[in-house]
């Protein structure tokens, strides 16, 4: 059968994958993206300790329910900044975004 | 998990079954081409620049109420499962989160998001 | 090696290779359609976890909703001048590179040695798992208030999202 | 014994004879299974093509299809035939792979459902207990396919059409998604085998119960699939053809082969969810007729829509939108709100009134049922008042338009 830390080996590598993304992209969007990744291995390791720990606790079921909900406004409301900002500055690439940086 | 086996064969036939006529199309089918043909089919004029439309904000604006309530709703089907052995606070809490919902809804509705305009 | 091993393993190979495809590629639309497979993948390994709720709200929510709403908004912000001599990186990416290497190497060293839970727990029967979830999520002594909060945040994202989203009066588009 | 399950276990014995492990028996009886629902699923829709030309047609005070064959049955083989002889194209701009891959999705998504649909209470593909879910999940690969066939085209119209396919889709998604949670409250189960069983009698119809979320469904429904009056998809007055428009041949037929699919599909969810499914008197004796009351009832719903289809006019775009937003999805919000307080409230009546009268179980669901149905009136007769105020509202604003010889003035005699 499949040990855990295979699902576990799973999660760390779109972990890694994800990571990369957010801190290399250069477009918003991708940058977005790359934060889907990390939420989504993080479920696969709340529900992996949820098959292999104990079944009858849903915990882990709820706090992947919650993972979906917040990964849901993460995106509704950064997909919303960046095409605002798109509107006002014509441009999606995150390092040119630094009106705020002195 | 046998049901899922299942699904999983479902999956592999169901892309087999479209994709036969369609190769079987591509082998058969006959072959008179010309780059006028494969040109960008536009009520016969020269298609002018990429294909780039800037797209109203009303779209997303759309896809972005659709994702919340998407979101809220599979919430709610586990709790819809459950009814029977829920107590009246259960119920009302249930209740509670769908008028929570429809608040949002009557947001965008009075910020005019709704308009097709 | 068992069935499912094998069928681990592609699943697990075809999603990591889908997530490098995701951050790699210039053309955000592929990244998005790429992302699709990823989310699919771990839609495969929670059915292969025995939570098929959670298999099916991922497919519904990750691909039906999320991924759309990706795609949309890369269309809508699209710029001709960018698609085709843009970088796909910024100046930090080897740093970023390290700095995910280090990590997936910290976990794999770590994970590797790990022995424990070499087996799936006979447990086989999960089919309760939505009725209890149901139940936990409105239940005093469950998640009712996480319950409330998610649906609170929602709120406040829908609300925050069309506001931020939608222009201004004064704004000459 | 039932027929079919004879005949599996028939062929399992006949492969354990020749030494097969049994998983890899298992595996083939699936693919048996797959491919005879698949092979059911299609040859209902290619029946249903010409079904559909000759029900227009007769509504139309026409003849329809007569050539080939008797009554014209051939004529969906002369349709593919000559479909066979077009040229296969794509566009030199296009995304190849995701331009091909687009058509065979979009007939995917909608054969996935027949998985889980239940012929009869023995025959069906899998039972799931997340099966209404899935059915909705499944349903996102065809949005999927709609942004991939409109983007790989690389042509302006399609990319309009699919995003305005896009945003319909979605759009009614949510009152779609909302009232299919009216059966699952009401049979306490997603497994959509379960929800049948739950209907047993005509009482028990969660139509009678529920008469608006039956009602939503099937506009929403109606909508999902694209078909008249929701058809501005393929608007071709507006928009050329719609995301399809690069498509020919049998790319371009597997599109139309996935709505016409996807339009019986939706035909037999609702008859499943609200009428009952295969249910129906005398079945459980003869577990056969289920067959029979299920297919009658999908192909009376079926019919529903092509008479829509044939009499109805086109519904503008910003309509579609309202209707939606301002009419579809805040009446299901109310019916979701009253549903589970007035299920709740009624649920120990019956026995408070078994005191006097009668079994408590039938005196708990004719209570239920008809305060259910009651919440159900009152709702639907609400929200008619007020859209009919609304509108009324509207129209009064409105400048009349001017008669005919007050908008052309005669023309002054010439000197």
């Amino acid at each position: 059968m499949i040990p855990l830390s295979w699902y576990l080996l799973l999660a760390a590598a779109l972990f890694a994958v994800g990571l990369f993304g957010v801190l290399a992209r250069k477009n918003a969007i991708a940058i977005l993206m790359g934060v889907e990744l990390m939420l989504n291995a993080v479920n696969i390791n709340l529900v992996a300790f949820w098959r292999y720990l104990d079944v009858q606790a849903i915990a882990g079921h709820a706090f992947a329910v919650m993972v979906f909900a917040v990964a849901a406004a993460e995106v509704a409301v950064g997909l919303a900044l960046v095409i605002s900002l798109y509107r006002r500055r014509q441009t999606v690439a995150a390092d040119q975004i630094d009106l705020l940086k002195w | 998990m046998d049901n899922w086996l299942f699904i999983g064969i479902f999956i592999l036939v169901a892309g087999v079954f479209p994709a036969m006529p369609i190769i079987m199309f591509h082998l058969f089918g006959p072959k008179r081409s010309n780059p006028q043909k494969l040109e960008t089919y536009e009520c016969g004029m020269e298609t002018v620049g990429e294909t780039w439309v800037q797209f109203k904000v009303q779209y997303y604006i759309y896809a972005l109420v659709f994702l919340i309530f998407d979101v809220e709703i599979v919430f709610l089907y586990p709790w819809a499962v459950a009814f029977d052995s829920l107590p009246l606070l259960g119920v009302v809490a249930g209740v509670l989160f769908i008028f929570l919902l429809a608040d949002g809804l009557v947001y965008a509705w009075r910020k005019g998001a709704l308009e097709w305009s | 090696m068992t069935p499912m091993q094998v069928i681990f393993i592609i699943t697990a190979v075809a999603t990591v290779l889908a997530a490098i495809m995701v951050v790699s590629r210039r053309n955000l639309v592929h990244a998005a359609l790429f992302l699709v497979i990823t989310l699919f993948g771990v839609a495969v390994n929670f059915i292969l976890l025995d939570a098929p709720f959670l298999a099916v709200v991922q497919v519904l929510v990750y691909i039906g909703a999320i991924a759309i709403l990706m795609i949309f908004a890369v269309m809508l912000t699209r710029n001709i001048q960018e698609d085709g001599a843009g970088e796909a990186f910024n100046k930090n990416v080897g740093m970023a590179g390290l700095v995910s290497f280090l990590v997936l190497s910290l976990l794999v060293v770590t994970l590797g040695g790990w022995s424990e839970f070499r087996a799936l727990p006979p447990v086989a029967n999960t089919s309760g798992a939505v009725e209890a979830l149901g139940l936990a999520l409105a239940s005093a002594d469950g998640y009712v208030l996480a319950f409330e909060v998610a649906s609170m945040l929602l709120l406040g994202a829908l609300v925050g999202a069309i506001f931020v989203a939608w222009p201004r009066k004064n704004e000459n588009e | 014994m039932d027929p079919l399950a004879a005949l599996g276990e028939w062929f399992l014995n006949l492969l354990a004879m020749i030494n097969l492990p049994p998983a890899v028996g298992q595996i083939l009886l699936y693919l048996i299974g797959v491919i005879v629902i698949a092979t059911v699923a299609l040859v209902i829709t290619i029946f249903n093509t010409w079904l559909e030309r000759k029900i227009a047609a007769r509504l139309q005070d026409r003849v329809g299809p007569n050539r080939v064959g008797p009554w014209g049955l051939l004529q969906p083989i002369a349709d593919a035939l000559k479909m066979l002889t077009k040229e296969d194209t794509t566009p030199a701009g296009a995304d190849k792979i995701a331009f091909n891959i687009a058509p065979i999705l979009a007939v995917v998504s909608v054969l996935l459902i027949w998985a889980v649909v239940p012929f009869t209470s023995q025959w069906y593909g899998t039972r799931l207990n997340v099966a209404v879910l899935y059915i909705a999940a499944v349903g996102s690969f065809g949005v999927l396919a709609v942004l991939m066939a409109g983007w790989s085209s690389n042509n302006k119209y399609a990319l309009l059409g699919a995003f305005r396919a896009v945003s319909q889709l979605i759009s009614y998604e949510v009152p779609l998604l909302l009232s299919l949670l009216i059966p699952v409250l009401m049979a306490r189960s997603m497994d959509i085998s379960t929800i049948v069983e739950k209907q047993g009698t005509l009482l028990e119809m969660f139509v009678v119960a529920a008469p608006l979320a039956f009602l939503l469904f099937f506009i929403s429904s109606v909508a999902e699939v694209g078909r008249t009056p929701f058809d501005l998809l393929e608007a071709e007055s507006e928009i050329v053809a719609g995301y399809h428009i690069e498509y020919s041949g049998f790319k371009f037929g597997m599109f139309q082969a996935g709505e016409f699919m996807h339009t019986f599909t939706i035909s037999a969810l609702t008859a499943i969810l609200f009428l009952g499914g295969w249910q129906g008197p005398l079945v459980e004796q003869f577990p056969i007729l289920g067959l029979v009351y299920f297919m009658g009832k999908s192909f009376a719903v079926y019919f529903v829509t092509m008479w829509m289809r044939s009499t109805l006019p086109r519904i503008r775009i910003d309509h579609m939108q309202s209707l939606n937003w301002k009419v579809l999805v805040p009446v299901a919000l109310v019916l979701l709100m009253l549903t589970p307080l007035v299920d709740f409230f009624t649920k120990d009546l019956g026995n408070l009134f078994s005191l006097f009268v009668g079994s408590p179980a039938e005196l708990t669901l004719s209570v239920r049922a008809g305060a259910l149905l009651l919440t159900n009136l009152a709702i639907m007769l609400g929200a008619i008042e007020v859209i009919r105020r609304s509108v009324k509202r509207a129209t009064k604003a409105r400048v009349p338009f001017p008669r005919r010889d007050e908008a052309r003035p005669p023309i002054e005699e010439a000197a």
